[in-house]
């Protein structure tokens, strides 16, 4: 069966020369790169190459590049270490209600430690207001937390300006930036932003590497403790293979990205067209235009997700969906929810998310099928031609400044 | 994750639809959590003549709304009434743990369609 | 030139099997094991597979295995998951002075938030005195953590002991067991411990990725907040080829451990007894018998580590030093000083940790170089023939009982 | 790590050992910090015709040594003074930052060689 993967936003391939440079740091070069003979020397080396790759895509100092496991643990030391260093100045921290559930969740970790934190609402495109940002800053405000784009709808949120409120207030700013790094240019000297963070698995490199940015002289306690890795500030034998993949993957993002971020755009822009005019009652959730060229987010009317993704399974589709029954959790999408989607369309949301591998025939494939399982899935469904409406009160709801 | 009687049950679903002249109905679920279940039953000398079902929900709801009518048809009211959720889910060969709750509810609203049709009779 | 590895307890080379295992979970089974769709599906049952040899190498029940990025990471989520989890009930911890920093920095930071920490000292073999652990315990106690072997000198403690002494206060339990799991056998069910840290590169899986066993009912704060990943235990995307090679490597062990053990123990015996014989004034630095059968660790007195090291190397040896040198700070190992080593015998220390992979020839070759490498060092040491003798007293001190 | 000129100079270190006449001795360094250097120094008219030296230390430390005995033979002893630990390093093509304030030591401990040597003499 013809396979099609249009997941690329929940994780990706690793690249063919990735896992090439990566293979010989399993075997011949196996040594600790903190070991002072030839097994360690020879790694020694590739570590620091690989910081250089990671910088030059995201235009800093090698210096200013921490590795770690995952983007998850970025966001975890972004925060944590944020909060027990500057503890002194203050306990306020801005974050917005779209976040990953790894910056949400250690948000609401950090308020049973005692921190104050404001989520910033979204409005029904999925943006921010940056007045309510900027009012929402008191001088007990440490961190300014806005990730670069949400990973459900795509939405690009504006880090520049947002960078410049936080240089005003002299309030430290973190992003997120684990959808963006590789897919659309990231400039960290243009931005303002004092730390951001990267996840390998999300632009070819391996799952279980990822990265921090950590400009210079910004102050941090420690996640990792321990050793003295990354100039004491992630403890932990480095993943070196992974570290590896991780720079070769940001140095192929940096020559192919101008070629393929518009590839991929006009791929999600004629499978967006497709889809609604081929479906009626379909709505497209995120921003209409501010949005990564991936990816395409939408909601078809009285059908679940789950459903939708089994039967695009069916077919060798590979998507995903913001309804309760692939989240994890019970509640639908926050995501879908902080931007006031019905919650039977928030159930509904189907992302498709593109990568440099998709082709024009794939999304050909896509609109052929989709029409009838959107069809039959419509004729199962009590809600289909009927008049009852839900609203949103059901939704997890997010305290709000 | 799903068996391959579930497979089988979400697609191909036996007893899709409605029925027109229903004596009994009945509706779980809500939206919030993402599963409702409608049950619509032809009673005829207390027994289950025909059922169909229409269901907004996962695999598991829609899998399990399919079991419970194949499981239902023919029987009594009495012996309908038995059916457990935990009945079907394991006619079915078994629901992920996840899915024990939420989506398995089918035999909850074939509970209702009976009462529904007790109630019209009553 | 002939290269001869003997730093298994730095890191290990990733076995033939487990990379063959792994590769294919870089590509055609890429996939995000908490996806619907096929791309998900190939994944999630390998990693409970993985999930499933790790249990049955350390016999407890998979449900008690959460993943992680490596062994610093579990020490630090054992430590940090279970002050947070248990305030209420106390804030006082005991652990021991040799253990790997990635507990001992842990703690030196807990400190600093308020918890109390006793350092168990060791005598002069590196032991511990089980009586003063017991004398330790107070109604504030909630965690002892004691390493299961030490990766210094390979000591080996008396865990199912402590542990029945915690399980008489109802003090929960961790041991760092990343030196022994897959060398030696080890049994959760019989070891009273509540917490046991993995690393697997140290038993032939690749580097980034660990296991914690979390005996049921543990109640820990998660260390690392975000998505439902482990059961809500540890959240990051899987690092899933590293998981599976974990999984792969543990299954390995289990069934060669029995014959490699024995090997490698006659192995590390004859190069010690070598040692001894050929060169005068060498130290063995742990306990004579209750150690790992890989690891011997000396002391050439007189001459510094890190020149040792690097004169090994230049003929393929690969071994390390608790030389300041070499330990990423200006003190010597604060093992050796624990164990009130002479401060010149600390810099001195020479650990030799050897695999499954070495052989006869390799003790041969080393026992041929090393005397005229002693010797050469020595002939150039101000400190040979020579009268001045150093104290222990400018060690780094350690916070004790 | 280390540059190939620190390598050589390590693995080939120039005037190992003692001078049993010397008049003048220097040494720095402790134990703590793993590093001792001493240094042996015969001068004749104010110049330096023989210097020794012996190192307990890591290959910094010994190459530091064995390149400001190199750097020091035949001069006078101003010349001598003026050499610094910065230009042994940087005669060594550079060492790594972490080995500049603890294993570069060896000019130190030629100056204390001529202090010693002057106050012999006074
Ligand atoms: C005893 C001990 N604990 C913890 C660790 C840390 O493990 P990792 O390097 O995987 O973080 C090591 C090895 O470095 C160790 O030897
Ligand atoms: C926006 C965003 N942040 C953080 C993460 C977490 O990254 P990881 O899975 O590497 O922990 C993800 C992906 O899962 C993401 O999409």
């Amino acid at each position: 069966m013809r396979k099609i993967y249009m997941d690329y936003n929940a994780t990706t391939p690793v690249r063919p020369e990735v896992l090439e440079a990566m293979l010989p740091f399993y075997t011949e070069h196996f040594g600790n790169p903190s070991s002072v003979h030839w097994a360690g020397r020879a790694v020694k080396g590739a570590i620091e190459n690989a910081r250089e790759q990671v910088a030059t895509l995201i235009n800093c100092s090698p210096a200013e590049i921490v590795f770690t496991s995952c983007g998850s643990e970025g966001d975890n030391f972004a925060l944590k270490g944020t909060v027990d260093a500057l503890k002194e100045k203050g306990n306020h921290i801005i974050t917005t209600t779209v976040e990953h559930p790894a910056v949400l969740e250690t948000c609401e970790y950090l308020e049973k430690q005692g921190c104050e934190v404001t989520y910033l609402p979204v409005d029904r495109d999925g943006m921010l207001d940056l007045q309510e940002l900027e009012a929402a800053i008191t001088d007990k405000t440490i961190l300014i937390s806005v990730m670069w784009a949400n990973n459900e709808t795509g939405n690009i949120f504006p880090i520049e300006e947002i960078g410049a409120i936080a240089r005003k207030y002299k309030v430290r700013f973190h992003t997120d930036a684990v959808q963006v790094v590789g897919r659309i240019p990231v400039d960290m000297q243009k931005a303002n932003v004092d730390l951001a963070v990267i996840s390998g698995h999300k632009l070819g490199a391996p799952k279980g590497v990822g990265a921090i940015f950590v400009r210079r002289g910004t102050r941090m306690t420690q996640f990792m403790h321990g050793g003295h890795q990354e100039r004491h500030r992630r403890a932990g034998t480095h993943n070196v293979a992974g570290i590896v993949g991780l720079g070769k993957a940001c140095e192929i993002a940096q020559q192919t990205m101008e070629l393929d971020a518009p590839r991929v755009r006009r791929l999600r822009d004629k499978l967006e067209k497709g889809i609604m005019e081929a479906i009626p009652e379909v709505k497209l959730n995120g921003h209409p235009d501010k949005r990564l060229p991936n990816t395409l987010n939408v909601s078809f009317a009285y059908i679940e997700g789950e459903s939708i993704l089994l039967n695009f399974d069916m077919k060798g589709i590979a998507a995903s969906s913001g309804s309760a029954c692939t989240s994890g959790s019970l509640e639908p999408s926050h995501v879908m929810c902080a931007m006031c989607v019905d919650i039977v369309l928030a159930h509904s949301s189907t992302r498709f998310s593109l990568g440099p591998d998709n082709t024009e025939e794939d999304v050909d494939y896509i609109l052929q099928e989709l029409p009838p399982i959107v069809q039959r899935l419509r004729d199962m469904s009590p809600l289909f031609n009927n008049d009852a409406r839900m609203s949103c009160n059901q939704c997890r709801v997010v305290r709000r400044a | 994750m799903y068996t391959d009687k579930v497979m089988d049950h979400f697609s191909n679903p036996r007893n899709v639809g409605e029925i027109d002249d229903a004596n009994g109905v009945g509706e779980v679920g809500n939206a919030s959590c993402g599963d409702i279940m409608k049950i619509f039953l032809k009673v005829e000398d207390d027994i289950i003549k025909d059922v169909k079902f229409k269901t907004f929900g996962c695999g598991a709801a829609i899998a399990t709304s399919s079991m419970v009518t194949e499981m239902a048809i023919g029987k009594t009211l009495d012996e309908a009434w038995k059916l457990s959720n935990e009945a079907v889910a394991e006619a079915l060969d078994g629901l992920p743990s996840q899915k024990m709750h939420c989506s398995n509810l089918a035999a909850d609203a074939l509970h209702e369609a009976i009462k529904n049709y007790r109630e019209n009779k009553a």
